[in-house]
């Protein structure tokens, strides 16, 4: 891929940075600050968007902002797999703003301008990742997410809120000063440089031991990618408004984390390196292990959110267990799975949140019946369901499909077996819900008689993304060519 | 009642008039001797430091023997702490002055451009001058800070 | 505590006296201290200022710059003290 | 404008505005603010044409009273003390603007007498960064130190009790420095810098040289209160008179790490410091690194802002110190950039404490809640500040913590890297405790306390403030062409980034 | 030993001094009376006072100021005068001291009205209640 200078990588993540200050400044003007949120989130995309014929037809941006270290300046660079995220990302947003909206204004919540100005810093963050160009400014973007997400998990300004705010940073911020730091460190020291090639940048310059520490460091150490044992902030960030969590944790902070960590694994080591030495078992096995446990502790949650996020931290070992693999198809899987995933989740904690909107309601026991009232919701949160399931005719199924020759390709049967099982226990944690909410007998309450569907912003961005996902089974070619100009090297 | 503070003030003089009389015809001698060993530093062991260190010894000496009053009526705090710093600008002054007169910074010769008197006779007008502020600045810095410590910053009575 | 000073006070002085033992022996006219820069002091002043009383030619000319800080801070003495101590008239 | 004379310019603009601010102060208050401002603006703008003809002609040495080297007292501008002049004159004129409020504020009827000390201070610095003379530089060490005391003491009530210890620890301080060049004077019967250094390598005389050495070491560690020698710092810093602490905080502590830049490379060479007893080098590294976790875990104890932040400032010394002992060019670097950062940010955080200050009447923990509402500039700002001491990009503290972090690994000192990271995180823990407080709203029972005196802080302590977290934000950005342009020249010879 | 004792013999100016600088050194570090610390310090200052102007002496030389006259006809035998420079120093230093001294006492003044007792100890504690 030929790269030339342009500033339209900073444009694409500077708007959204731009628009925090009039977001900010138009407080007590609603409907003016939501203005400014769509209109910013609208441009991005478009932005984003404008780029992609050129990316597809082999053909890069880069935009240098300042030359801090020697070798390592402060650069954005567009590339297939940076695009391809900062695509969903994008898209994403704006169906979480139209989300935001409909359900800020239905529950009446306070402070929802620093809420729509932090958003608008996160989604910049998120952006800056996807575009970094080398592992320090990457470093940056991760920082800055983390820090303009604190406003965001900690909206609720309560006791719990402040705790689970705090667990959030220390998880964070602990994890990226003391592990990612000094690897980064090591890193920049052994090789000199800490651009992302791809191939690797250690060409033979470290050895067998250094890279092991290297790589589990920044395997845990990109803790947004909740691999336990760094799992912990993500079931506490679930105080956090429901579009928060939605989008945060179901799509920008962890994906980032996994991106973060796929991007290492491409463009820092270089999945040949791995294979050779085979470290690839590192990553597989640490993921294996968080996408059982993770599923099997979902189904014993009855908060609706605090299961989601259980599912959430074991689909995105998923994604780490498909770049473990060190297989084109594996790999493939893994960086789909970020966009099914994304699209499927998100589904279900829009419905989440329509569901508490409408009904006050955030434990499953209390939810039967509700699905008769509020069938569209239901609906979609069905569609979502079986996509992350994994289910035909729906987008999970692909990143899955291919996870699996992934897992056969290498011929490592045990991880084929971890797939399987971790697919019946997502419809074990999930269908129940569904089932509950159509069949189950109502309890004779006026709470849920009274019940009808949540406003029509809510219900829009949700039957949106479910579509989409189904879309996306039928439609992959776009997603899957990015993928594959990635692993080509793009 | 001020009759009254008059006598006591009689009294007080009745008791250490012998050290008062003494005082009184010394601190003339004393300052002439503190201005001379400033002036003749060049020749003789002296010079600012020491010169001003008798100086304001002769202004403690009043504080002393009468009271800090009298020793104000002679240095008044106002004249004192005007003086103090006229002393150290004079040394900066003559310093920046002949970095201005178009010489490296303290070079006395420069101030030739000035005044032709000849550079090897500028600089022992220069020590001459410089040596003058800190006499200046010395003396009232020692009378001040007698009269601070002894007073406990009261500058009344003291002692 | 004490006994802690004690130690610290014993090292610093056995340091010290350790370092001497370099030194040249006391009033040794060809000391180093005494060969390098004070010769050309004592030749040189009165050529140089017409100051016959060496000590001031060196305090106000030679090392000027370290009298003029002396007298700052010996102002600064006096300027310290009445802001600690003096009673502001208000 | 571009005389021989100009670095001394500098420093005469603030001892001349002192005495007047003295003289004219004293008849009326409203001469003190231009007359300082006027004469540090000047400063720096001097500061910045001398770094500049520096970068441009190179280094130069200016000899006062015209009086060859080793008779006369030398000056010495190489990129290094030009970078110092332009840091403390800049840094002094940021502090005044703030210093002017909260002086009126808390010691009034009193502006001109502190306001002479604290241009005299600031003229000791000046004269302290351009000094070649070993002995010039003890003159001037003393100045800096009794106009300290002096100013320290003007503090409330348990400030002169302070200021005492400082006045003992800070003699000991000067008194070994005093020793340490009357050593080297029997050996080399001179005083200026460059011509010890030119003869002590003839000598034979290892035990007095070492003897010197060890004692101007110590005594310069005292001054600049490298754990555990920093006993006095934290009640001197914190029970100062806020405008005092805004200027002494930021710059005394950087300037005496200068200084024991310039013993450690001008009077002696890295040869003596590193070859020849690499054993120290290595143990002073370690100590460096004790200090660091020491001094750090310390000020998790505090429960009042400004205290914190002096324990912090004692962690910080260690990182310059254990930079520059480091041995290496990287760390080197790493430990100036990090005199100039720490200055800014040690700024920047004291004046946002100061504009608290003035704001809530005290900085104890409890009563910062909900400043997030109440000043939200002054908290931005302050934020900004925090996460630079804490390391996070892309503020000037992170680079120049790469720095230091990667010059440990390159000498293979992983313990002085370890220390260095441990202390990030401690800072992490003490500067999110503070902004959770100030984020989160009271707790019902402070309610009362915390209403009073709502609203930003004046314009002249807010807009110092701004500017330094918008500086900390420029040297992040600008930290690449500052040592591509002005560091790597300033390193001693033999040493590269 | 008579070698040592030889060194000590050539060499006691430096003895005095380290004396008596551990005397003030101690005082300055040990003693918790804040008056003595401060005579410490002036000890102190004293014992390095010494010790530079014994750096200055050279047996059997003159005071540092000169005939003019003499000098200027025909130079003079730097070895016959003394050292000028170290006593230059002490001036300085002297002068330093007297002032540190000064603010020392100054605030002394302050603590003792704050505190009305000079011992640390007995601070420390009225601090603590």
């Amino acid at each position: 891929m030929i790269y030339q200078s342009s500033p339209w990588p900073l444009a694409a993540v500077g708007v959204s940075l731009l628009a925090a200050v009039p977001i900010f400044l138009s407080d007590g003007r609603p409907n003016l600050r939501e203005f400014w949120t769509l209109l910013a989130g609208i441009t991005k995309f478009l932005l984003i968007a404008a780029m992609l014929p050129a990316v597809l037809s082999g053909q890069g941006f880069v935009f240098t902002l300042a030359e801090v270290l020697p070798g390592v300046p402060i650069q954005l660079r567009v590339d297939a797999m940076g695009i391809y995220f900062a695509l969903v990302a994008s898209f994403l947003w704006i169906c979480t703003s139209l989300y935001s909206i409909g359900y800020m204004r239905a529950l009446k919540e306070h402070d929802q301008t620093r809420y729509f100005t932090a958003f608008a810093l996160a989604i910049a963050a998120t952006i800056g990742v996807a575009f970094a160009a080398n592992l320090l400014t990457l470093y940056l973007f991760y920082e800055m997410l983390s820090l303009a997400t604190y406003p965001l998990v900690t909206h609720e300004r309560n006791g719990e809120a402040r705790s689970s705010g705090r667990r959030y940073l220390t998880y964070i911020l602990g994890t990226s000063i003391g592990l990612v730091l000094p690897a980064m460190l090591i890193t920049y020291a052994t090789t000199g440089t800490l651009d992302f090639t791809a191939g690797g940048i250690f060409a033979g310059q470290a050895s067998f031991a250094t890279l092991t520490l290297l790589l589990v460091l920044f395997v845990l150490g990109f803790a947004k990618a909740a691999i336990m044992p760094m799992h912990g902030w993500l079931p506490a960030a679930m105080v956090a408004p429901t579009p928060v969590s939605s989008f945060l944790h179901g799509v920008a902070v962890v994906k980032v984390g996994v991106f973060s960590i796929l991007r290492v694994v491409l463009h820092i080591f270089g999945p040949d390196l791995l294979r050779n030495l085979d470290l690839g078992v590192i990553i597989t096995s640490l993921a294996s292990v968080t996408v059982l446990v993770a599923s099997l502790v979902a189904l014993t949650q009855d908060n609706l959110k605090r299961r989601l996020a259980y599912s959430t931290i074991g689909q995105l070992s998923y994604m780490v267990l498909g770049a473990g693999m060190l297989s084109a198809a594996g790999m493939t899987g893994g960086l789909l799975h970020i966009a099914m995933h994304a699209f499927g989740k998100i589904t279900l904690f829009f419905c989440a949140g329509a569901i508490y909107v409408a009904s006050h309601k955030k434990y499953i026991s209390e939810m039967d019946g509700l699905g008769r009232r509020m069938p569209v919701t239901y609906g979609a949160f069905l569609l979502g369901a079986l996509s992350i399931i994994g289910m035909p005719p729906l987008g999970g199924f692909i990143s899955k499909w291919h996870l699996l020759t992934g897992a056969i390709e290498t011929g490592q049967i045990i991880l084929l077996l971890v797939l399987l099982v971790s697919s019946f226990l997502n419809a074990a944690y999930f269908l129940p819900i569904v089932y509950r909410g159509f069949f189950a007998e109502a309890p004779r309450l006026a709470t849920v008689a009274a019940v009808e569907e949540a406003p029509l912003f809510c219900l829009i961005p949700l039957v949106t993304t479910a579509l989409v996902s189904a879309g996306l089974f039928f439609f992959p070619g776009l997603l899957l060519q990015l993928v594959r100009q990635t692993l080509a090297g793009g | 009642m001020k009759l009254l503070q008059e006598r006591t003030r009689d009294r007080l003089a009745g008791e250490d008039l012998i050290v008062r009389t003494a005082v009184r015809l010394l601190v003339p001698f004393i300052q002439l001797f503190g201005l001379y060993v400033i002036v003749h530093g060049h020749y003789s062991p002296g010079g600012g430091f020491q010169g001003g260190v008798i100086l304001g010894s002769s202004f403690i000496l009043l504080a002393l023997a009468f009271d800090l009053r009298t020793s104000l009526r002679f240095l008044s705090v106002r004249v004192n702490a005007v003086l103090s710093n006229v002393g150290v600008l004079i040394y900066t002054g003559v310093a920046l002055l002949c970095a201005l007169a178009g010489g490296l910074f303290l070079d006395y010769s420069a101030l030739d451009r000035i005044l032709p008197l000849g550079p090897v006779a500028w600089r022992s007008m220069g020590i001459f001058l410089v040596e003058l502020g800190v006499g200046i600045a010395v003396m009232c810095i020692m009378a001040s800070l007698f009269w601070d410590l002894g007073s406990g910053g009261e500058m009344d009575e003291g002692l | 505590m004490k006994a802690l000073a004690f130690l610290a006070t014993l090292a610093t002085g056995i340091v010290l006296l350790y370092g001497t033992r370099d030194f040249a022996a006391w009033g040794d006219a060809a000391s180093p201290a005494s060969r390098h820069v004070s010769p050309v002091y004592i030749q040189q002043a009165v050529k140089q200022t017409h100051v016959p009383n060496i000590v001031t030619a060196i305090l106000g000319d030679y090392r000027g710059y370290d009298t003029m800080f002396e007298t700052v801070v010996i102002y600064c003495a006096g300027l310290a003290v009445i802001c600690v101590l003096r009673r502001q008239k208000t | 404008m571009n005389t021989p004379n100009m670095h001394l310019y500098i420093l005469a603009a603030p001892l001349l505005s002192a005495f007047a601010v003295n003289l004219l102060g004293r008849v009326s208050r409203a001469w003190i603010g231009p007359l300082i401002l006027a004469a540090l603006g000047f400063s720096t703008f001097g500061a910045l044409l001398t770094l500049l003809r520096v970068l441009r002609d190179g280094a130069y040495r200016y000899t006062v009273g015209n009086w060859q080297a080793p008779y006369g007292i030398e000056l010495v501008i190489d990129p290094l003390s030009a970078l110092m002049l332009l840091l403390v004159s800049s840094v002094a004129l940021l502090a005044t603007c703030s210093a002017l409020k909260s002086v009126q504020n808390e010691l009034p009827g009193r502006e001109h007498l502190f306001f002479t000390l604290y241009m005299i201070l600031v003229a000791g610095l000046l004269g302290l960064v351009q000094t070649g003379d070993a002995f010039n530089l003890y003159v001037l060490l003393e100045i800096t130190a009794i106009t300290t005391y002096g100013l320290i003491a003007m503090g409330p009530d348990r400030a002169p009790l302070a200021s005492f210890n400082y006045i003992i620890m800070g003699s000991i301080g000067a008194c070994f420095y005093l020793l340490g060049v009357g050593y080297l004077y029997i050996l080399t019967g001179t005083l200026n810098m460059a011509d010890i250094a030119g003869i002590l390598p003839g000598l034979n005389a290892p035990a007095a040289v070492a003897t010197a050495f060890a004692f101007l070491m110590v005594g310069l560690w005292v001054k600049m209160a490298l754990f555990p020698l920093h006993v006095w710092l934290p009640n001197a810093y914190s029970q100062a008179p806020t405008g005092a602490g805004v200027m002494i905080a930021p710059l005394m502590t950087k300037v005496t790490v200068y200084l024991m830049i310039r013993v450690m490379f001008s009077i002696f060479s890295p040869g003596y410091e590193f070859i020849q007893h690499a054993g120290v080098q290595s143990l002073i590294v370690w100590a460096a690194s004790l200090a660091i976790l020491c001094a750090s875990s310390l000020a998790l104890a505090q429960r009042d802002l400004r205290r914190m932040l002096t324990y912090i400032l004692v962690a910080e010394v260690a990182y310059m110190v254990g930079g520059v002992w480091l041995a290496n060019g990287t760390g080197m670097t790493g430990a100036i950039l990090h005199i100039v950062n720490d200055a800014m940010m040690t700024l920047c955080l004291f004046l946002a404490a100061a504009a608290i200050l003035y704001r809530t009447g005290s900085l104890e923990f409890d009563r910062l809640h909900g400043l997030y509402r109440r000043m939200p500039l002054t908290m931005a700002a302050f934020t900004v500040g925090a996460l630079s001491m804490i390391g996070v990009p892309p503020t000037c503290g992170f680079f120049s913590k790469w720095y230091l972090i990667l010059g440990a690994v390159r000498a293979g000192h992983w313990e002085f890297m370890t220390a260095l990271l441990i202390s990030s995180l401690i800072n992490a823990v003490l500067f999110f405790r503070i902004l959770e407080l100030a984020y989160f709203q009271p707790v019902a029972g402070l309610q009362a306390t915390t209403q009073q005196g709502s609203g930003e802080a004046p314009l002249p302590m807010l807009s110092p403030l701004l500017i330094s977290a918008i500086a900390l934000l420029a040297l992040g950005f600008g930290c690449g062409p500052l040592i591509e342009n002005v560091i790597r020249l300033a390193l001693p010879p033999g040493f590269a980034p | 030993m008579d070698q040592l004792l030889s060194e000590i013999v050539a060499k006691y100016n430096y003895w005095i001094y380290v004396v008596l600088m551990m005397i003030g050194f101690y005082a300055m570090i040990g003693k918790r009376n804040l008056v003595k610390k401060l005579l410490g310090m002036n000890i102190f200052q004293t014992a390095i006072i010494l010790f530079y102007v014994s750096i200055g002496g050279k047996r059997g030389a003159g005071i540092p100021i000169v005939d003019k006259h003499a000098v200027m006809l025909h130079g003079v035998d730097a070895s016959r005068i003394l050292n000028p420079l170290p006593h230059v120093l002490m001036l300085t230093a002297i002068v330093v001291s007297v002032s540190v001294t000064g603010v020392a006492l100054a605030i002394m003044i302050r603590i003792h009205r704050k505190f009305g007792t000079l011992e640390e100890d007995e601070i420390l504690e009225k601090i603590g209640q």
